[in-house]
């Protein structure tokens, strides 16, 4: 167990670099955006005058390494600053968004995940029958659609009907429930989207095992195809399964800008593709190290499974 | 018990799918068994007898069909009867014991509750008995700690307790016949007698028929009553063991126990400066040492026989002759010259001077190259040959290695069998011209057949062109048929080495005794009698 | 009842599908030699229907000029207009021909994502294997790179390369390649690794092989399966990116045809129950289709898989 | 303080003005109303607006996009108002006066509070403007207001002095910017949405949504007739039309031109087309060859198909450019300049007179600038081929355009929100060095009728100068004007709206939450 722990360990700190590379990234990136903040906030109507002043204003006319330096220092004490835009402190513009896109993804992978374990199995299970084909070109054919397609059709579908909210409109005061049915279709438009690849992978890794011996050995047993597939080959195929998820999950957090486009949903994507529109540093860089912690911290979760998955390394000899 | 056979099948006809084409596997054969009765079933690779064995379930591999013939078993046509009722026998009266326990058991399960999984779904007996059931059939099985090891997962267990495991899961619901299938083939000679014995002894308390698969003469004459030999899925001939051994009828049956027929010219003595010199070894991997303080020389135009079982560091030895393992010790010598201990140090021409042939031609010869790079590339690399002189250099390595060039030259390595591939990695050590070759393990994935024709080959080869070998193997007989010198390894050191002739007849390093004495023999009483005499040892 | 006619014509489709692919696989057979002619008679109906659909799609790229009825950039009429004679798939938002914007639309599309995805992998996939054959520190710096360029989403990051170095077909070829490339590099790391244990690369390295030719010799060759069939996906994903960039305002430069963005720029009319815009998604998602049987085909090939 | 006298154009009608609210709401001419056109009271509307971001907030400087401009006087008052009907009318202030069009007197109402409970007071609107004048304003309103060079209170009156004289000064103080917010200690506090307009804020995310309710003390007693209002960012063009028609959203603001008569077609739908003074421009580097060359210009403003442009770009919903900025819903709008058609042989003939047989230009474009400006662009490029103009479309990004395209490519697209006076419209764009002169355009006769035209109080005069002027652009000026866009908005069927709405900016002059109404 302590190497557990170790790996962990070791993990958090290669973590940590790669946020401390990816923030060099960002703020390298930023740098190199034409125009500045002063510049997209003043638009159409800037001058050279108002330009200086906004500039001096917006503390833009130090060093590139300075104001690198300077936001280091502060993320690193845990404050990330005050948007430079609007005076909000980007803890209170962010954490809301933060907690909209957390349910989101968890919306959305709740019903992604089962479905996609379920229908990987049963394409694994009936392997080249025509449920395979019919889960396995549908999958593609989901993925091949761009995401704001998807979210067109199943408005155009559902929402016009009058089924569900093409809006989601989210405010202090509303109730779980009432989230849940305002975030369906953006849900269900994600789901259609991450599916298809965790489905996929599923059903590969379990058909991968079934010429194992031991599988051949579960059914010499005299078991049940559903009892050989579900307690012999799932548990060994968790480790790539829970990668994949992982991956998606990812996905879920960090990719869904056009969903969030489409249902006006206020999360995290949205704010990160503006603050770049608007060069709000502070908040483009405190999303990207969320982005970049969401997927370090879900790619050891899913390493951490997988170990415990794995018998050989949960106990040693 | 009736007088009806337990298991009769008549007219096998099996076929395997090649792309859209069926290709017969089994063709005809008959089978019967009585009930209680052992039945050997033995042959070459691809003769047939897994898919056989397997038949007898009514079960056949992915890419497989029986497409004629009938399986009666205890009066039930399998072949005919409904998927559940052939699933419903299986496991509770059919049992199967699968080559490499390692690999059968399901890495992600306790071996208790592997072992309960048959009972408890065939409806034999709930699980709370079911594992005192285990416990008990451990114990019978001679596995240490029956009441803990079901506890534990098949990596935490060796290879010939999981064997031992395996067959008391198969006895699990007290089957008529458990299948057998080259049960002991993975283990090595010391552990494959103790599988040995515990198998005969379970299946003899229970009373259970068998037909136990293996392409060992000698282990098949210390468990079978009757022994059928396979020959590309038609059946040679059958008949009682002893009567088999004593009289085998057929030509190809009496190839069989002819093999171990090649045996080398005694050498003169070495002399001199040894080729190559091993000198105060110590070697790892981590801080555990693999290798301890071991030494040994090898002379030109002689083999050194490198003998011991898994783990004793044979192979290790050779990773750092080659340099792939810098030893923390000592030091490697080449004509008295020391070689720099990390193979990138060393020139093109010292690494010119050292081959190898591996274990496996499967995984030593890039799948994805023809023949013609194979082989012709050391030549090009070391020798500098372009174009025709490379292509006339490689035609003659395949006529050394028996060849035919015009219709191998460009092969991949997948269009050839398993002898064929060993010889391409001979002469692709060949290639380099070379002074030394280590051979590591060449022969043991072979048949005896083909393995014996690998020792000739080689053999020739070392006499025309002054080559020594080091020549790692577990395999006695192998030792006996090539050997100049032999080294005996045990756990990362050097027990006994001389020349063969003073290490393998008394007086022995004890270790040096246990591995001889623990080869099989053709003997059907040769198991009884070394047991027994085991025993009285260990008593006196 | 809508959703039983869609279920309908999916089981026609489906089954035109098959019926198209065991009628292709007699050209196919017929055709090819040796090997090849083993293998396309054993073909799956999906993999030859595959097949079918991909070669369909080359052959319209390249005569794309000899089969549109109007000039790629060519205003024939209204916009949006409905399905009929003279512009057989109606107009698009400028009032050019469907037919013409779609056929084109091959070229550019395919060729893009054909450009991108090859440079992705010569990169990523060189990359890859050099860095499980050397192993040590290159191994780590690069792995560790990958990681934080991987850590941020791709969309996003593509967004604000493409808003530094503009817009225009090669920077587009070149970010999205950048981005796909840490993708592959992962991938082909990994299944170098399973390789690099292989005893014929430790004979390999014995023998002295330089790492250029221990890389595309030795290991690429063995590594070929599952890099093509990522490839598969890759390629179309980058009709997806391309999609999404535009959905964000990035996409290519008009007034060249390509499928993404012309799924974004008729979008809104599938508001309205007009399916047009269903044409450039639908001529995506069957090429995504037919690539991935093909792929899946050979992967099971290349598996030994026997069933 | 006499009223004026309502016959001719007098110099005090012109100098004066009054709040017309007394009265009938609007000034409109008698008969156009109906009587289903009765306001309703009560209930929610909710708008659904593209532009808005997570960047705004209450700074007025920093206001650029529709969401905080229709956000910001849904909250706020200002000194005057376009009424609907284009004339200018008092808003906080009762009435204003001017003797030389140097020095105005604005006299403030009387017993106006912001929602805090404070009185309006003439310090409150000296601080208002002073936000966006001064060395250090980062206002972008700053330009406008940098003629002021003094402001004192005089009792109930503001005084502001001018550095020249300028008749449309009340138009300016009725620009968005120059909201009225609460002094504290002599400045206005940025970060307060409060004001005294008609409703107050209950809760505002910046680039996502903002709801106000019904400002109780508001005091024009015959506008803001809702409960409160629901102002929501919907972006995506496809996604906003969906709202409407699934009922999320009561109007929407804009409408994609594209699919407008689809849309017209799905539902109960009102579509609400302004024509305006806003327009899509293509400017060129007027000091840049070849574009130095008015022949050069002249081919480019005859290669262009101005009714395609409006048939495709704005689907109709438009009227054609004549290559200069002044719309017929201006007061000097010239009607008399004929209208400017495509013509390749036309073209041609200028290349001609410019010595070219061809000419190869590179027009950069991207959506920033005017929805379908990428479109129009390469619409554009189609017809000039014809004429031997070779237009390479470059599209830029969205992203930064303003920054990086903008008066930095030599030809670019362009679009202006519309100015509510010819003076202001040219003063920001068309006089020799100014800031946003896009085309860096300088004609000296041009800026001499400027000057003039702005102190003439005489308007018989001033339409001649506006008249001239606009030939001057037409024929010598550096920019392609092909098109005046209206503003297309749309309800369901349970706003209402007066007869007559607001031209000079979208959504009813952006009152549509205090003129506009819930039937049901």
């Amino acid at each position: 167990m302590s190497e557990l722990w170790m790996m962990i360990g070791k993990r958090l700190l290669y973590g940590l670099l790669t946020l401390f590379i990816v923030s060099v990234i960002i703020f390298g990136a930023s740098e190199m955006l034409p125009g500045d903040q002063a510049q997209a906030l003043l638009g159409q109507s800037a001058t050279p005058e108002t330009l200086a002043a906004l500039r001096e204003q917006l503390g833009l006319n130090d060093p590139a390494p300075v104001r690198y330096w300077n936001w280091l220092a502060g993320a690193m004490s845990g404050d990330f600053g005050i948007s430079t835009s609007n005076q909000r402190p980007i803890a209170d513009l962010i954490s809301g968004r933060l907690y909209n896109t957390m349910f989101l993804a968890l919306y959305a992978a709740t019903l992604a995940v089962p479905l996609s374990l379920v229908l990987g199995l049963l394409a694994a299970l009936w392997r080249n029958s025509i449920f395979d084909r019919v889960a396995n070109a549908s999958a593609l054919t989901s993925i091949s659609f761009p995401e704001f397609f998807v979210a067109y059709i199943l408005i155009v579908w559902l929402a016009q009907g009058g089924h569900f909210t093409s809006l989601a409109r989210i405010r202090e005061n509303t109730t779980f429930v009432q989230r849940l049915d305002m975030t369906f279709l953006p849900a269900l438009t994600l789901t259609l989207v991450v599916t298809a690849h965790m489905m996929r992978m599923t059903r590969a890794a379990i058909i991968n095992l079934m010429a194992s011996p031991y599988i051949e050995m579960a059914r010499l047993k005299g078991l049940s195809p559903l009892r050989v597939v579900l307690r012999h080959a799932l548990p060994n195929a968790l480790a790539p399964i829970i990668t994949v998820v992982a991956l998606n999950l990812a996905y879920l957090i960090t990719g869904v800008v056009a969903v969030e486009v489409v249902f006006t949903y206020p999360g995290l994507g949205q704010l990160m593709v503006n603050s770049v529109a608007d060069r709000d540093m502070p908040v483009v860089q405190a999303i990207s190290l969320i982005f970049a912690s969401a997927y370090v911290l879900l790619n050891l979760l899913a390493d951490v499974l997988s170990t415990l998955s794995n018998p050989r390394l949960r106990h040693r000899r | 018990m009736t007088d009806a056979p337990l298991l009769e099948m008549t007219d096998i006809h099996i076929e395997g799918r090649t792309g859209d084409d069926w290709v017969p596997i089994i063709k005809g054969v008959d089978l019967t068994l009585q009930r209680g009765e052992v039945l050997g079933l033995i042959g070459e690779s691809g003769a047939g007898k897994s898919t056989l064995g397997l038949a007898a379930m009514g079960f056949t591999r992915d890419g497989c069909r029986i497409s004629g013939g009938k399986v009666m078993f205890d009066g039930i046509d399998l072949l005919a009867s409904s998927v559940g009722t052939r699933r419903d026998l299986r496991g509770s009266r059919i049992a199967y014991v699968a080559q490499s326990a390692a690999a059968s058991f399901n890495p992600a399960h306790r071996l208790i509750d592997q072992y309960t999984e048959t009972p408890v779904v065939h409806g034999v007996m709930p699980r709370a008995e079911a594992e005192a059931d285990a416990v008990e059939l451990y114990r019978r099985m001679q596995l240490p700690n029956p009441e803990e090891i079901g506890f534990r997962y098949p990596h935490q267990v060796s290879g010939g307790q999981l064997q031992r495991a395996m067959t008391a899961m198969a006895m699990a619901c007290r089957p008529d016949l458990i299948i057998f299938d080259e049960p002991t083939t993975a283990l090595d000679v010391t552990t494959q007698i103790e599988v040995l014995s515990a198998i005969r002894d379970i299946v003899a308390q229970f009373d259970t028929a068998a037909i136990y698969i293996t392409h060992d003469l000698a282990v098949v004459a210390q468990m079978a009553d009757r022994i059928k030999v396979l020959l590309r899925g038609d059946e040679v001939e059958e008949a009682p063991t002893r009567e088999m051994l004593a009289a085998p009828k057929e030509d190809y049956t009496k190839t069989l126990w002819a093999v171990r027929s090649h045996q080398r010219a005694v050498q003169p003595a070495a002399r001199g400066v040894p080729l190559v010199e091993l000198r105060g070894i110590t070697a790892g991997y981590g801080r555990v040492p693999v290798l301890k303080d071991v030494s040994f020389e090898i002379h030109k135009r002689r083999t050194v026989a490198v003998v011991g079982e898994s783990g004793s560091g044979k192979s290790t030895a050779a990773r750092v002759l080659t340099g792939l393992l810098v030893p923390s010790a000592g030091e490697v010598l080449f004509e008295g010259e020391p070689l720099p201990p990390d193979f990138r140090k060393r020139s093109r021409e010292q690494l010119r001077q050292a081959q190898m042939i591996y274990q496996s031609a499967d995984t030593s010869l890039n799948p994805k190259l023809r023949l013609r790079a194979l082989i012709g590339r050391p030549a090009q690399m070391y020798l500098g040959l372009q174009g025709a002189a490379l292509d006339e250099r490689v035609r003659h390595l395949l006529n050394l290695i028996e060849l035919e060039p015009d219709e191998y030259i460009d092969r991949l390595p997948s269009e050839l069998s398993g002898g064929q591939k060993q010889r391409v990695g001979i002469a692709r050590a060949l290639a380099a011209e070379p002074k030394f070759i280590i051979c590591d393990e060449v022969t043991s994935a072979l048949d005896q057949i083909v393995a014996e024709g690998i020792l000739n080959l080689l053999d020739r080869l070392q006499a025309e062109f002054d080559l020594a070998y080091m020549f790692i193997t577990h395999d006695i007989a192998t030792v006996r048929a090539i050997a100049d010198d032999v080294v005996v390894m045990q756990s990362g050191k050097v027990v006994e080495q001389g020349e063969k002739a003073d290490v393998l007849s008394p007086p022995h390093d004890p270790y040096t005794e246990l591995l001889l004495s623990s080869v099989p023999e053709m003997d059907p009483d040769w198991l009884t009698r070394l047991l027994k005499e085991r025993a009285d040892i260990a008593d006196g | 009842m809508t959703f039983l006619w869609i279920l309908v014509g999916l089981a026609c489709l489906g089954l035109s599908a098959v019926v198209l692919g065991w009628l292709f696989r007699f050209p196919l057979v017929a055709l090819t030699r040796g090997e090849l002619r083993r293998a396309m008679r054993g073909a799956p109906l999906m993999a030859s229907f595959g097949m079918l659909v991909i070669l369909i799609y080359a052959a319209v790229a390249l005569l794309a000029p000899v089969l549109a009825p109007y000039a790629e950039r060519e205003v024939i009429g209204a916009q949006y207009l409905p399905w009929g004679e003279g512009h057989l798939l109606g107009t698009d938002n400028l009032g050019r021909d469907m037919l013409t914007r779609l056929i084109y639309g091959a070229r550019n599309t395919v060729g893009i994502a054909l450009a991108t995805t090859a440079l992705a992998f010569s990169i990523g996939a060189l990359l890859g294997l050099w860095a499980a054959a050397v192993g040590g520190w290159v191994d780590t710096v690069l792995s560790r790179i990958v990681d934080a360029l991987m850590a941020i989403p791709a969309l996003i990051f593509s967004l604000l390369l493409l808003t530094i170095f503009g817009t225009s077909i090669i920077n587009m070829i070149l970010v999205i390649a950048a981005i796909d490339s840490t993708r592959v590099f992962r991938l082909s790391r990994s299944v170098a690794q399973g390789i690099v244990v292989m005893d014929y690369i430790e004979a390999a390295r014995l023998r002295g092989e330089t790492m250029w030719r221990l890389i595309t010799r030795e290991i690429l060759p063995n590594a070929m399966a599952p890099l093509v069939a990522e490839f598969g996906l890759r390629f179309c994903f980058v009709f997806l990116m391309i999609s999404s960039l535009s959905f964000l305002g990035l996409g290519i430069k008009p007034p060249t045809a390509d499928w993404g963005s012309m799924v974004r720029e008729n979008a809104t009319l599938i508001s309205y129950g007009d399916i047009t815009p269903l044409l450039p998604a639908g001529a995506i998602a069957l090429l995504t289709v037919a690539v991935n049987f093909v792929v899946d085909w050979q992967l099971h090939r290349a598996s030994g898989l026997k069933d | 303080m006499t009223r004026s006298n309502q016959n001719g154009l007098s110099r005090r009608r012109l100098l004066q003005g009054a709040s017309a609210l007394g009265g009938a709401a609007l000034i409109l001419p008698a008969g156009v109303r109906r009587a289903s056109a009765e306001p309703m009271k009560g209930g929610v509307m909710r708008f659904a607006i593209a532009a808005g971001s997570t960047s705004d907030g209450y700074d007025p400087g920093l206001w650029d996009q529709q969401f905080v401009q229709v956000f910001a006087t849904a909250r706020h008052n200002y000194l005057t108002e376009i009424a609907s009907d284009g004339q200018l009318v008092g808003e906080l202030a009762e009435e204003w006066a001017s003797d030389d069009a140097v020095t105005w007197r604005f006299k403030l109402r009387s017993g106006v509070t912001f929602h805090s409970g404070k009185p309006v007071t003439v310090e409150d609107v000296i601080a208002s403007l002073n936000h966006h004048r001064g060395e250090d304003s980062t206002s972008a309103a700053k330009p406008i207001v940098e003629s002021i060079t003094d402001l004192t209170k005089d009792g109930d009156w503001l005084v502001v002095t001018l550095s020249a004289a300028n008749a449309d000064f009340p138009f300016i103080v009725s620009d968005y910017h120059l909201a009225i917010m609460p002094a504290v200690d002599g400045k206005i506090d940025v970060t307060s949405p409060d004001g005294c307009g008609p409703y107050v804020v209950d809760s505002y995310e910046p680039g996502v949504s903002a709801t106000l309710s019904r400002n109780p003390n508001y005091w024009k007693t015959d506008r803001a007739h809702l409960d409160g209002i629901e102002l929501i960012t919907i972006i995506d063009p496809a996604a906003r039309q969906n709202a409407l028609l699934t009922g999320e959203v009561d109007v929407i603001d804009p409408v994609d031109k594209a699919t407008v008569g689809l849309m017209q077609r799905a539902g109960n739908v009102r579509i609400i087309s302004v024509a305006g003074t806003q327009h899509y421009v293509f400017p060129m580097d007027s000091r840049a060859a070849p574009f130095s060359d008015n022949n050069v210009r002249m081919a480019l403003k005859f290669g262009l198909d101005r009714q395609e442009l409006v048939d495709k770009i704005l689907n109709g919903y438009g009227a054609l450019g004549n290559d200069h900025p002044i719309s017929t819903s201006n007061r000097f709008h010239n009607s008399d300049l004929p209208q400017r058609e495509y013509d390749a042989d036309q073209a041609k003939f200028y290349l001609k007179k410019a010595g070219l047989e061809t000419l190869d230009v590179t027009l950069s474009a991207a959506d920033a600038a005017f929805t379908g400006a990428v479109d129009a662009a390469v619409l554009y490029a189609e017809k000039a081929a014809a004429a031997g103009i070779n237009i390479n479309v470059d599209r830029a990004p969205n992203d930064g355009y303003w920054d990086n395209v903008w008066m930095k490519k030599p030809f670019c697209a362009s679009y202006w929100g519309g100015r509510p006076t010819e003076d202001w419209m040219f003063t920001t764009a068309y006089t020799t060095g100014v800031p946003w002169n896009e085309t860096f355009w300088s004609n000296a006769r041009f800026d001499e009728l400027l000057l003039a035209a702005r102190s003439e109080l005489d308007e018989a005069k001033r339409r001649e100068m506006y008249f001239e002027m606009q030939k001057i652009v037409s024929d010598e000026g550096a920019t392609v004007i092909p098109m005046f866009a209206s503003y297309v908005m749309a309800t369901n069927d349970r706003v209402g709206t007066p007869d007559q709405i607001a031209a000079n900016w979208t959504l009813d002059g952006f009152r549509a939450p205090e003129r506009w109404w819930l039937t049901a």
